[in-house]
């Protein structure tokens, strides 16, 4: 069975390979190269964030949790709305002081949310299938759209983690014109990573973060070991709230906070297709292998497209995640990491 | 109490078999059909005819296209508006090229040109099921919606990439009054609808609710899933695209691939959700959910608004309106997963046997 | 008692439900008004930019009841519809608004070309009029096949040959522009390709090179856009965007080192709430300005006066003289000053669309008649006639200096040699394509008389 | 016992291996089924009764041997060539459609009978209607030979666990299958449901003349109704015979004492 499926996997990875390096020898500048390269990988941190996310809940709940978008958009507006508002409450200084403060209570709220999401939602559908579980998600996602709206505003806010948005260049002397990076997207990486090894550690030593594992292995086991399933699952979408929140600081100090970020859901699904739902490095993996596989597509495997066609423009990392993972889930469908199951009878 | 089956027998399979099986049934849905063929063209007032009902009628289409695929074959679709945009575009570009066909040809080849694609994007099926696959059909929304967007053919290289309509003319009569093109689109749906019936309550619905319900054991009765899921993703996507030719031609009249975007796709699936898996009515009645909660929430809450005392901002009123229209959504699921069609059923079941209460 | 519970709210959704006809049968005897629909989108992705130009319109609509009566006495009335930009949302809007009032809608303000290309072909059954100031489709300028549609002020077509003009200025000569690369970076939807058209036609005059970059909607993905900008370092970008996707490109702009200098954005991507989330990192960007730029006027110490002041103001007060706002405002006052005049015409009562259509297609708004409306400086001469719906388009070049938007002095003027062809070429096309049959605005000339 | 006849080898089952992984579930079994006969597969937990089964329909493929089916031999059956050539199964675990009615599921059992197309279908023609009728009528038959007419229109997932496992047995019945598997038929049923199938298994096999294989871990059962029984233990044959045979053998003995319930 494994033997039959690794054989394509190896094709499709060599395919991709192949086109990974192809621009390198079709002329385009080395440096260039690169830059497109790290700009898909910083890419690719935030979409591992939000897929996390996705990963997180479905490991413990075996929901599907749509909704996470919109849990990172409402996130990122409290953030950045209680970062602005708090200097003129209580007279704390603007800046780190607020933003801190703005941060933890943030976080409070995303848990608060978690808590009713179980009581109002999960609770009551407990043992449906997941379809409706899926459905209940959107409903929520909808719900979180509008409230956060209603309550944070629908403008345009700023995240101002202070730091220089304008380009660092490096190595000029080997590449002709430098390497483009930014100080933006080396912190964004900076705090991914630390979120991830945050989570690493919370899921090997603390006994929650065990407890959380049984419950994703076997919810019967969980329940013998003593575990009340509400508590996990609040506990887990607490965690969800808070991986979202993390991804939306990075994402709206990037470019501003906005009923936008709730998109980026879409973004995560074949993330988390890739790296397969279970799978905490998948989901990082994934989302690594998106975001350059989107940008390298769009900026070298685009304008020929555009040019072949005459295509009106190009575009295509608008849907090449996507094909990706389809072809992905035909040759593997239990993803990069996620382990497989074969229905019996 | 006149809902009782007492005293019809069924004297042959045929009758037993017949659609539907109750005569106060039967007669409901004539009279029914009856209202809105005759008396509604006279009650409704142009906004009803063109904001809603019609509207309504043509997603019902699509949303019965998707409970085939979703409710009766158990494939999830998440991108269905795609196969919708793909009826619409294709029947753009049959009239723009063949102007003389009639309008009834130009649907059905334009169905047939969706059920082929949506054969194509339903391959990956038999190798994936459920949530997977609902992400693996996302791929056909986005890569359906680029193409539109982006090769001009199939725009006839219109300059801001949208394409606009011909007045639609059939056989000399043309239809281009609300009414008219109610009394069309109401035609249609109800003879789709039927359609569909047929499909379910014949071997071809029961092979497909066998994958559904017990794929294994439907494969050992010598059902192929390769024809069962196959038969089922095209005959959804021709619903589908006969719902999106209408959708462009009768009801937007102009319109980019935006008109058919992922969140169509979702609406679509809420009304099957919301109306009712597996069941034809429950399209109807999710559509006439979807359709019409927006717009009345819309211009409800701020009349209520006023009666509270409080001038609602349109900004809070729509911000208000998602939020019930999320609540309710979770509100549905929770009181009735099985969707309205089920309470309904409920209902008449309870009806049945009144006054007894079981 | 689970499912009895779910009876019950399903009655009760039924019930509202209901509600929904009650609008439409909901009868309007009061006369002496004029009905003005007002569609906005103050949520969602777009509403940065939908809430202030809406403010603007509907200020200037209380402030002509406050101060002036009404139009001639005829009352304003007005209802929002929330469209969320979205073409099926705009649409049901215009079919509930169309009729309400005791004469119907006056005309429409689609705010969306997407909606405007829905709404133009329903137009021509329900002859109300479409007023698409400086946006929806280039071609209608054409009145004689889009009786009631009309680009006031200008059109994209007219903004991109602006722009071409602007940086030939810049490089000192049309001919100078010759293997020059141009990269257009547009909104992905009818509104972003519209320019296209003009610019390619340009390229045959002056051999530039044009690059299409096209942003999703709702335009936060960027990233690989502007990698190509850096990538094939155009001379200029022309930005066409709408929404939180302006301030996404300049923002992606400063992160690829892209100078903003070299950055020209239409008249929908020049406003406030473009700029200000990239800080300063937007400092030297341009944009066209048509109509109103940024400041106050006359108008505006009324509108404080009449309508603040009384707390009757729809938006925040700090809000008042941006550039949307002002946009907002003269968008209303050109659909007011077209009532007036059909009223010279039809008399001072309510009037249908029908009859302003007339007005619309008669305006003659010249200096004198703005000064005396306290536009001077917001709004630019408007004379319209059955042939040109546009009323002619003069736009200058703006820059913002970090807190305020710099205003050049040239005014340009799109060069009606390219356009007037291309409009027609358009117009007939889509006249064949509907199979209309376009009015003969020579014979009407002097069947009015 | 009644006096039948039984004829030729239709099943041909040639030591047969299957493994998952690394787990050996059968390890080269082979033996034959004649035409007609009730042919038991008995053996404890987990000796790969069902692994059997699914390997002669074809749900899973044997990595070794091959199988004879009316002297077709194939490595591997792939399920819709078994239903095809008439093999007809019953599952351990109900397999039933959940969502439909039981004339549904019979009718369903029908499909491979059923050959109209899909327009007659939708437009539900006069040869669609006929077909409809016809198979009903044979589907009537079964129903009434089950003793089921008064649940025809109820949801399968409502009925007591035992009618389930008649109306699985039912919508093997509608295949008109030549040879009929039997996955554990009388699992958690009480003594009269046992007593009522076991006339089933005889009467279907009487009546129908269908070639019966049943897996059965009740030793008493199996040895009433069984002409023949093939004894599995961990994946290998350790007995084949008539029931007494059987008995007597000590490795069975052994097999079944050996793991003292």
């Amino acid at each position: 069975m494994a033997a039959k499926k690794n054989g394509p996997i190896a094709a499709l990875g060599a395919v991709l390979a192949a086109g990974l390096l192809a621009p390198l020898f079709t002329g385009s500048a080395p440096g260039f190269y690169i830059e497109v390269l790290l700009g898909g990988l910083m890419a690719g941190v935030l979409y591992s964030l939000v897929a996390l996310g996705f990963v997180l809940i479905f490991k413990a709940s075996g929901v599907f949790n749509f909704a996470q978008g919109a849990m990172v958009l409402f996130a990122a507006l409290a953030l950045a709305r209680l970062a602005e508002w708090l200097p003129g409450w209580i007279g704390i200084p603007a800046g780190y002081p607020a933003l801190a403060l703005a941060f933890v209570l943030a976080a409070g709220i995303m848990v608060a949310v978690a808590w009713v999401i179980e009581r109002v939602v999960l609770r009551p559908l407990v043992a449906q299938d997941p379809v409706a579980l899926l459905m209940a998600t959107l409903g929520v996602t909808f719900f979180l759209d509008g409230f956060g709206q209603t309550i944070w505003g629908s403008n345009i806010y700023a995240i101002n983690l202070g730091i220089s948005k304008d380009p660092t260049f490096i190595l000029p002397s080997v590449f002709q014109g430098g390497i483009l990076i930014s100080k933006e997207d080396l912190v964004a990486t900076v705090i991914a990573t630390a979120l991830v090894i945050l989570l690493a550690l919370f899921f090997q030593k603390t006994a929650t973060g065990r407890a959380l594992r049984a419950v994703a292995d076997d919810h019967q086991a969980a329940q013998s070991i003593g575990i009340p399933l509400n508590r996990i699952w609040v506990i887990v979408w607490s965690v969800a709230g808070f991986v979202a929140l993390v991804a939306g600081m990075v994402w709206g100090s990037k470019l501003g906070v906005q009923f936008s970020i709730a998109q980026l859901a879409l973004k995560a699904l074949p993330v988390v297709i890739l790296g397969g739902f279970t799978s905490i490095p998948g989901a990082i993996v994934g989302g690594l292998i998106i975001g350059v596989g989107e940008k390298m597509s769009e900026v070298f495997l685009g304008p020929p497209l555009v040019k072949l066609w005459d295509l009106a423009g190009g575009g295509i990392e608008n849907w090449f995640a996507y094909v990706l993972a389809l072809l992905f889930l035909m040759v593997r469908p239990e993803g990069l990491f996620g382990e497989k199951h074969i229905d019996r009878v | 109490m006149f809902y009782r089956e007492n005293g019809q027998f069924k004297s042959s399979y045929r009758e037993d078999q017949q659609l539907l099986g109750i005569r106060q049934d039967r007669w409901f849905i004539f009279a029914l059909i009856a209202f809105a063929f005759l008396a509604v063209p006279y009650l409704a007032s142009d906004y009803m005819f063109r904001a809603i009902l019609i509207p309504f009628l043509i997603v019902s289409l699509a949303a019965i296209g998707l409970n085939l695929l979703v409710g009766y074959c158990g494939q999830i679709s998440l991108g269905h508006a795609a196969f919708m945009s793909v009826g619409a575009y294709a029947a753009y570009n049959l009239v723009v090229h063949f102007p003389q066909l009639n309008f009834i040809v130009v649907l059905v080849l334009a169905g047939f040109i969706s059920a082929l694609i949506g054969t194509v994007f339903g391959l990956p099926s038999l190798q994936i099921k459920g949530l997977y696959l609902g992400v693996a059909t996302l791929a056909a929304q986005f890569f359906i919606d680029w193409v539109f967007a982006r090769v001009k053919w199939f725009t006839n290289y219109s300059p801001s990439g949208s394409v606009s309509t011909a007045q639609i003319d059939m056989l000399g009569w043309t239809v281009n009054t609300p009414v008219e093109k109610y009394l069309m689109v109401l035609a249609i749906v109800i003879v789709f609808a039927l359609m569909a019936k047929n499909l379910v309550r014949g071997h071809i619905g029961r092979s497909w609710m066998a994958m559904r319900d017990m794929d294994v054991a439907a494969e050992v009765i010598g059902i192929r899933p390769v024809h069962a899921k196959l038969s089922a993703f095209a005959v959804s996507a021709f619903y589908a695209g006969v719902a999106g030719a209408l959708w462009g031609f009768v009801h937007l009249g102009s319109w980019e691939p935006a008109a058919f975007s992922i969140n169509f796709s979702l609406n679509l699936l809420f009304m099957i959700i919301i109306g009712g898996m597996g069941s034809i009515l429950g399209s109807f009645i999710g559509a006439a959910f979807i359709v019409l909660l927006p717009i009345t929430l819309n211009q409800v809450l701020p009349v209520m608004g006023r009666w509270v005392g409080m001038n609602f901002s349109t900004a809070f009123a729509s911000h208000l309106e998602f939020m019930i229209f999320g609540a309710l959504i979770i509100f549905f699921l929770v009181v009735e997963p099985l969707g309205l069609a089920r309470l309904w059923s409920i209902g008449k079941e309870k009806l049945r046997l009144w006054p007894f209460p079981h | 008692m689970k499912t009895r519970t779910s009876i019950l709210a399903l009655a009760a959704v039924a019930a509202t439900l209901g509600g929904a006809l009650a609008p439409t049968t909901a009868a309007f005897a009061q006369a002496k008004e004029q009905f003005f629909p007002v569609l906005v989108y103050r949520t969602g992705v777009y509403a940065p930019n939908g809430v202030p130009f809406a403010n603007g319109y509907v200020d200037y609509l209380k402030l002509v009841n406050a101060r002036d009566g009404g139009i001639n006495g005829i009352k304003i009335t007005y209802e929002e519809c929330e469209t969320g930009y979205a073409t099926d949302r705009g649409v049901e809007c215009y079919e509930r608004l169309k009729g309400k009032g005791p004469t119907g809608a006056t005309l429409f303000h689609p705010l969306s070309t997407g909606i405007t290309f829905a709404l133009t072909d329903k137009s021509f059954v329900d002859k109300i009029p479409i007023v698409t100031a400086g946006y929806g489709r280039s071609d209608s300028v054409d009145g004689q096949v889009f009786k009631w549609n009309f680009p006031l002020g200008g059109t994209y077509w007219g903004a991109a040959d602006m722009l071409i003009q602007h940086i030939g200025k810049k490089e000192g000569g049309l001919d100078k522009l010759k293997g020059k690369k141009i990269a257009l970076v547009y909104h992905d939807s009818p509104y972003g390709k519209e320019p296209i058209a003009l610019l390619q036609e340009r390229v045959k005059m002056h051999g530039f090179e044009l690059q299409l970059l096209p942003v999703t909607h709702p335009g936060i993905e960027q990233k690989a856009t502007w990698l190509q900008v850096r990538q094939n370092r155009p001379d200029y970008v022309f930005l066409w965007g709408w929404g939180v996707m302006n301030s996404t490109s300049i923002k992606e702009a400063v992160a690829v080192g892209y100078p903003r200098e070299k950055m020209y954005g239409v008249w929908w991507s020049g406003a406030e709430p473009d700029v200000r989330p990239a800080g300063d990192g937007a400092k030297g960007y341009n944009s066209l300005v048509f109509m109103a730029p940024a400041g106050k006027g006359r108008v505006h110490q009324d509108i404080l006066k009449h309508l603040h002041d009384k707390g009757l103001g729809t938006g925040s007060k700090d809000e008042i003289g941006e550039v949307l706002y002002n946009r907002g405002l003269t968008a209303a006052m050109v659909s007011v000053e077209a009532v007036k005049r059909a009223q010279t015409k039809h008399g001072k009562k309510p009037l249908k669309g029908e009859e302003v259509q007339w007005g619309l297609e008669n305006l003659a708004i010249d200096q004198k008649l703005i000064a005396s409306l306290g536009f001077t400086g917001f709004a630019d001469p408007l004379s319209t006639s059955c042939v040109d719906h546009e009323g002619g388009s003069v736009a200058r070049v703006q820059h913002w200096d970090g807190s305020k938007w710099i205003v050049g002095a040239d005014r340009y003027v799109a060069d009606q040699q390219i356009i007037k062809p291309m409009i027609k070429a358009s117009a007939g096309k889509y006249a064949q394509e509907k199979k209309l049959t376009p009015r003969d605005c020579a014979k009407e000339l002097t069947a009015g008389k | 016992m009644s006096e039948r006849d039984i004829g030729e080898v239709i099943l041909d089952v040639r030591n047969i291996s299957l493994s998952f992984g690394g787990v050996k579930a059968l390890q080269n079994i082979s033996f034959d089924v004649r035409e007609h006969e009730v042919r038991a597969i008995i053996g404890p937990n987990g000796a790969g009764k069902s692994s059997m089964l699914n390997c002669i329909n074809g749900v899973y493929h044997p990595q070794g041997g091959e199988i004879a089916f009316l002297g077709e031999v194939r490595s591997d059956m792939n399920t819709h060539h078994a239903a095809e050539s008439g093999i007809g199964r019953t599952f351990q675990n109900l397999a039933l459609f959940k969502g439909m009615s039981v004339i549904d599921n019979l009718m369903t059992g029908r499909n491979l009978k059923m050959k109209t197309g899909l327009l007659a279908q939708a437009f539900h023609l006069g040869p669609a209607r006929a077909e409809e009728v016809r198979e009903r009528k044979f589907v009537e038959h079964i129903i009434d030979f089950l003793e089921i007419q008064a649940y025809r229109k109820t949801p399968v997932g409502r009925l007591p666990y035992g009618l389930q496992k008649r109306v699985d047995l039912g919508r093997a019945l509608a295949g008109e299958p030549r040879l009929l598997l039997l996955d554990e038929p009388m699992a958690g049923m009480n003594m009269e449901e046992k007593q009522d199938m076991c006339r089933f298994v005889l009467d279907i096999n009487d009546e129908f003349g269908t070639t019966i294989v049943l897996i059965e871990h009740d030793m008493s059962v199996v040895m009433d109704i069984s002409d023949r029984v093939v004894v599995l233990d961990y994946g290998s044959k350790i007995g084949d015979g008539t029931p007494d045979e059987v008995r007597s053998n000590p490795e069975v003995i052994k097999a079944y004492l050996g793991e003292s319930h």
